[in-house]
């Protein structure tokens, strides 16, 4: 049970190092399609964290009749983990959009670029 | 192992932010998805993973097309007029400064950091009572299409949403390409070939995850992605782009609409209390099969379209 | 009796992780393009179809097998396929 | 029955975009409206006795979704089906009906979602829905730098959204649930320092949306865009805004048995109320000066609801009413004048009262209502404020409210005088918008006179209000408001300094470096001062 913990509180350490990663790469670049990618990298660490939410070894997912609860996976976040994925899909099809009309305005993908440019027009 | 993975993956993020040309970053991205999708199996999830590979593809696509966009652009035009050779000095200002706020930030983070408890409070409940509420074998998806049926709505309202918004944001106005307009993409036939063989049992493949939702990983969502996949595969072995996008869109928000009904019928009337006794493991396995179905159907639809808006119109 | 086919899955596993420690170590030595794809070819189809053939074996009959099957069918198609969409893309750009 | 409230909207606005239908759409979106308003005005009432429990699905105990509709909710949900009647009416002749009905209903439905919803993963799909409508109306007619705009707005929502899943994590794996009033419970026998990071991860989140102090530079993109229909932009700024303000409070009450950073919120509202009027002067374009401005209010919401009294709370959530009220009049006006006069520079506008009094009338009074006039709303709210304060909480009110008059003496030079820019007579407004935007006008002015009736209205709770309390406030209104008049006409005029603040703006990166500093602030000011208690 001991090892169980420390278990969970590894991958939890990983996922907030990968979580400020992404951070840090949305401050440090400038470019546009880096930041989408950025954002992707930070959601997929939130995602990670909540899957890792009880973790141990040896646990299996939570499919099949007569499940006990201390082996299998917590279900509650999978299922709320599809819904926050599927959302990420759309904005990301709606963010890229939104470049790819600036990008074809501007011809730039820069942000400052783009800012000057734009408040020009 | 899944430590090994997870090493893995952090270096994988790690090495994006430095990389400047847009294919490795491409090819960066699209192996963490990767990694990331293993990982979530190995944490016992693999309807996520199912889920997050899926969507990897599709994002992949998009980023692809957006990067050549760029390139192409860039290379077209003047180019930046105020594009300067970048000094060694002004790149490591701009990699290290921020890197004063990050550290100290994660140094916070990892100090503040609560204990390590898990509730398992809310778990349990789920694992002893989904059967018999709800009547599937597989918890997430009784979870996604039943207790939590309400938020699944509105995400896939969000997809609704996103098409109309990229139609309405894109440049081009037009729901089809005018013939004599279409950007070739370079074929081979061994690939033509092959692809033709794979593009049936893919379909298969999204058929059975559908159906099979409720008892195994997978589900309308996951499912549906497949089925879209199928379509992508038409348009790489016969290069056409007949699609009826208006029609796909209707047929949409009227798989949405039905969705919401059966929502509403199936679950927020507490239909299920009504149900004589004998009937209603039927009733609740039909209720999962055709929420599944319906969601299937409508997440087909919405990625048929994003793939057809961004390959064949915003692509020109 | 058992013992016999989990003898053999395990080392058709082993030759497939040895083929693939190989494989690797012939990734890192070539240079160039053409040979590299050789190479990386390799890892994926016989040292991926051997594992996956011992577990086949180690597991015998069952539900579990068929999907690797399917598995190792899928393999089989689209491996030299990416090879060689890779070694053609490299061909037309002139490498 | 509280689900349809969020689910009739929103089916209605994909039928209606289904079936395309031009002018029958809005007449048929205006009836909505007004049953809609009727519809929220009965459980209105309801929850006058006891809260509106909703389970959906029936499953037992918390397995399921609740809704809840209880006496602060149910203001806010009255607010917004008011709200939404009148920008429909305003927006009756909008162009592109079609998408434009579609996105307003489904922002309807979702925004009364927020409200509703007592489970806080729910609140988070629903602001994502509302983020991505709100991306595509700042940019609905796609002008100038808008895609700019709807683009930063939207990367920024979406940054900070991860923060606040990232907390709610926590939050599931120490509670085991996501329901606000069960954590409340199980979040009693906890230590206070498991708490600060979830808090603070949160807080950050709805920090960024309410457009506090260093990370305001999205909300005059948003709300001051050009390419934006006004309708859209004054809910943006009456009602959208308040989503995250409700949700501020329901988190704070929540927390407020272990955390709670009255202190730290009260100094940054004030802080904020400062630099939006600051920036506000500065601005020259009118709908900037109202979309600053709402960082102001923002900011004075804050540190009334901060200040930690009975009346202070009070006050706060009036405000918060009252600020949708009159904020809403001047959005919908300023989009009536632009398309008058054809400019927005607020210099080059005058003489509105001559020839549009409806208009003109509509703006002097919530321009009394925003700078706190007499028998105006804002005296109000402004009042129970200043009630219980300490001595220099009062000084730094008085200071606030004479930052806003004095911007708003600028705002309304508009209202008198002549210029070269004044229409042809031909140009006319049309009647339904000036209805709409008198509605709003008017009810600065009722929400006034009856300030402590609509109070105990809205809030349920009894309130009195000194009459030489109110006299004196009224004086130094009055003194405040000379004064303000003369610094504005010698020094805010002619200063150097402002004008350079005009061009004051932030990019996407430093935007970013500002939401990690407002984490850092609030983690070590919760954390420090549970080692200093």
């Amino acid at each position: 049970m001991n090892t169980g913990i420390l278990n969970t509180d590894l991958i939890e350490l990983i996922c907030i190092l990968v979580f400020f990663l992404g951070f840090y790469g949305l401050i440090a670049t400038t470019n546009v399609i880096k930041s989408i990618v950025f954002l992707w990298v930070m959601e997929m660490a939130v995602i990670m964290f909540f899957l890792s939410i009880g973790y141990n070894i040896g646990i299996v997912a939570p499919i099949g009749t007569d499940l006990v609860p201390g082996q299998v996976a917590d279900p509650l976040p999978q299922a709320l983990m599809i819904t926050t994925i599927v959302i990420g899909l759309a904005v990301t099809a709606v963010n890229i959009t939104m470049l790819i009309t600036l990008v074809r305005k501007h011809k730039s993908a820069n942000w400052d670029i783009l800012r000057k440019k734009s408040s020009e027009s | 192992m899944i430590y090994a993975i997870l090493v893995l993956w952090i270096f994988l993020a790690a090495i994006i932010i430095p990389e400047r040309r847009g294919i490795r970053i491409i090819i960066y991205f699209a192996i963490f998805s990767l990694v990331t999708a293993l990982s979530f199996f190995l944490l016992g999830s693999p309807d996520v993973a199912m889920a997050e590979a899926a969507i990897s593809t599709f994002s992949t696509i998009f980023f692809v097309i957006c990067f050549e966009k760029h390139f192409r652009l860039k290379a077209d035009g003047e180019g930046d007029p105020e594009k300067k050779e970048v000094s060694k000095a002004a790149a490591a200002k701009k990699y290290v400064l921020p890197l004063l706020l990050i550290v100290p930030l994660f140094a916070l983070f990892i100090f503040f950091r609560p204990g390590p408890e898990v509730s398992t409070y809310l778990k349990d409940l789920y694992i002893t009572r989904f059967a018999q509420d709800v009547g599937g074998v597989n918890a997430v998806t009784s979870i996604y299409l039943a207790y939590r049926v309400y938020d699944t709505l509105f995400e896939a309202l969000v997809l609704v949403i996103a098409i109309v918004a990229v139609s309405h944001m894109s440049a081009f106005k037009e729901m089809t390409v005018p013939d004599g307009e279409h950007s070739d993409i370079e074929r081979d036939g061994l690939a033509v070939f092959t692809i033709r063989i794979i593009a049936p049992i893919l379909l298969l493949f999204g058929v059975y995850l559908v159906m099979n939702g409720h008892i195994s990983p997978g589900g309308g969502f996951q499912g549906g992605v497949a089925v879209a996949a199928f379509f992508i595969c038409r348009y790489m072995i016969y290069n056409i782009y007949d699609m009826p996008v208006k029609k796909i869109i209707r047929l949409e928000e009227v798989l949405f609409m039905t969705a919401v009904a059966i929502a509403v019928f199936g679950v927020f009337l507490g239909a299920g209390t009504f149900v004589p006794l004998e009937y209603l493991r039927l009733y609740q396995e039909s209720y999962l099969i055709l929420m599944n179905i319906l969601i299937g159907l409508k997440v087909a639809c919405a990625c048929i379209v994003l793939f057809y808006r961004f390959v064949a119109i915003e692509r020109r | 009796m058992a013992s016999i086919l989990e003898i053999a899955g395990s080392v058709l596993i082993a030759a497939g992780a040895i083929l693939m420690v190989l494989g690797t170590f012939g990734l890192l030595k070539f240079k160039r393009f053409y040979p590299r794809i050789l190479i990386s070819s390799k890892i994926d189809t016989v040292g991926m179809l051997t594992l996956l053939l011992g577990l086949v074996v180690r597991h015998g009959f069952s539900f579990f097998s068929a999907k690797i099957v399917l598995i190792i069918v899928i393999l089989l198609i689209l491996n030299p396929l990416v090879a060689h969409i890779l070694s053609r893309s490299a061909y037309m750009s002139g490498e | 029955m509280l689900t349809y409230f969020i689910l009739i909207p929103i089916i209605i606005a994909v039928f209606l975009y289904m079936l395309a239908c031009g002018k029958k759409g809005r007449a048929i979106a205006i009836i909505f409206q007004t049953g809609f308003v009727g519809a929220v005005y009965y459980v209105f009432t309801l929850t006058r006795q006891e809260e509106i429990l909703t389970n959906i699905g029936g499953y037992d105990s918390i397995l399921g979704i609740y809704l809840r509709e209880d006496t602060m909710a149910a203001a806010f949900v009255l607010l917004t089906a008011i709200f939404f009647l009148i920008a429909s009416i305003y927006s009756f002749r909008e162009k592109d009906g079609r998408l434009f009905w579609f996105l307003i209903f489904i922002w309807q439905g979702a925004s009364v979602g927020i409200f509703l919803t007592r489970d806080l993963f729910n609140a988070f799909v629903l602001i994502e829905v509302v983020t991505v409508v709100v991306a595509i109306l700042i940019m609905f007619n796609r002008k100038n730098r808008s895609i700019y705009d709807g683009m930063f707005y939207l990367m920024l929502n979406v940054l900070v959204i991860k923060f606040y899943l990232l907390g709610l994590g926590y939050l599931y794996r120490m509670t085991g649930t996501m329901d606000i009033v069960i954590a409340t419970e199980a979040l009693v026998g906890m230590e206070r320092s498991e708490l600060v990071l979830p808090y603070a991860l949160m807080m950050t989140a709805i920090a960024l949306k309410c457009a506090l102090l260093p990370m305001f530079s999205w909300l005059p993109k948003a709300h001051g865009s050009p390419a934006a229909p006004s309708a859209v932009s004054a809910i943006l700024s009456g009602l959208h805004i308040k989503c995250t303000i409700y949700l501020f409070l329901r988190m704070q009450e929540m927390f407020s048995t272990l955390i709670s950073a009255y202190e730290f919120f009260l100094v940054i509202g004030v802080l904020t109320g400062i630099v939006g009027f600051v920036l506000a002067m500065a601005q020259s374009d009118i709908k900037l000066i109202l979309a600053y401005h709402t960082i102001s209010q923002v900011g004075l919401i804050f540190a009334g609801l901060s200040m930690g009294s009975y009346y202070s709370h009070i006050g706060g959530m009036y405000h918060i009413v009252n600020h949708a009220l009159f904020k809403g009049a001047l959005f919908l006006s300023a989009g009536s004048i632009i398309k008058a006069y054809g400019t927005r520079d607020v210099y080059q506008i005058r003489g509105l009262l001559r020839r549009y009094p409806g208009l003109g009338i509509a703006t002097l009074m919530a321009i009394l209502g925003i700078t706190g006039a007499p028998l105006f709303n804002g005296s109000i709210s402004k009042y129970f404020m200043a009630t219980d304060a300490s001595a220099q909480m009062n000084v730094i009110l008085i200071f606030m409210s004479l930052g806003t008059i004095i911007s708003f003496v600028k705002y309304g030079s508009m209202l008198f005088g002549k210029s070269d820019a004044e229409p042809e007579a031909g140009v006319k407004v049309p009647a339904e918008q000036q209805i709409a935007v008198f509605a709003l006008g008017f009810m600065c002015f009722f929400t006034g006179v009856f300030g402590v009736q609509s109070v105990q209205f809205l809030f349920n709770t009894s309130v009195t209000i000194d009459r030489l309390g109110y006299l004196e406030k009224a004086g130094i209104f009055f003194a405040s408001a000379i004064a303000g008049f003369f610094i504005y006409k010698y020094y805010i005029k002619t200063s150097k300094l402002l004008k350079r603040l005009r061009s004051f703006e932030m990019g996407f990166r430093s935007a970013c470096v500002c939401i990690g500093v407002f984490f850092a602030a609030l983690l070590l000011t919760v954390g420090l001062v549970q080692y200093y208690y």
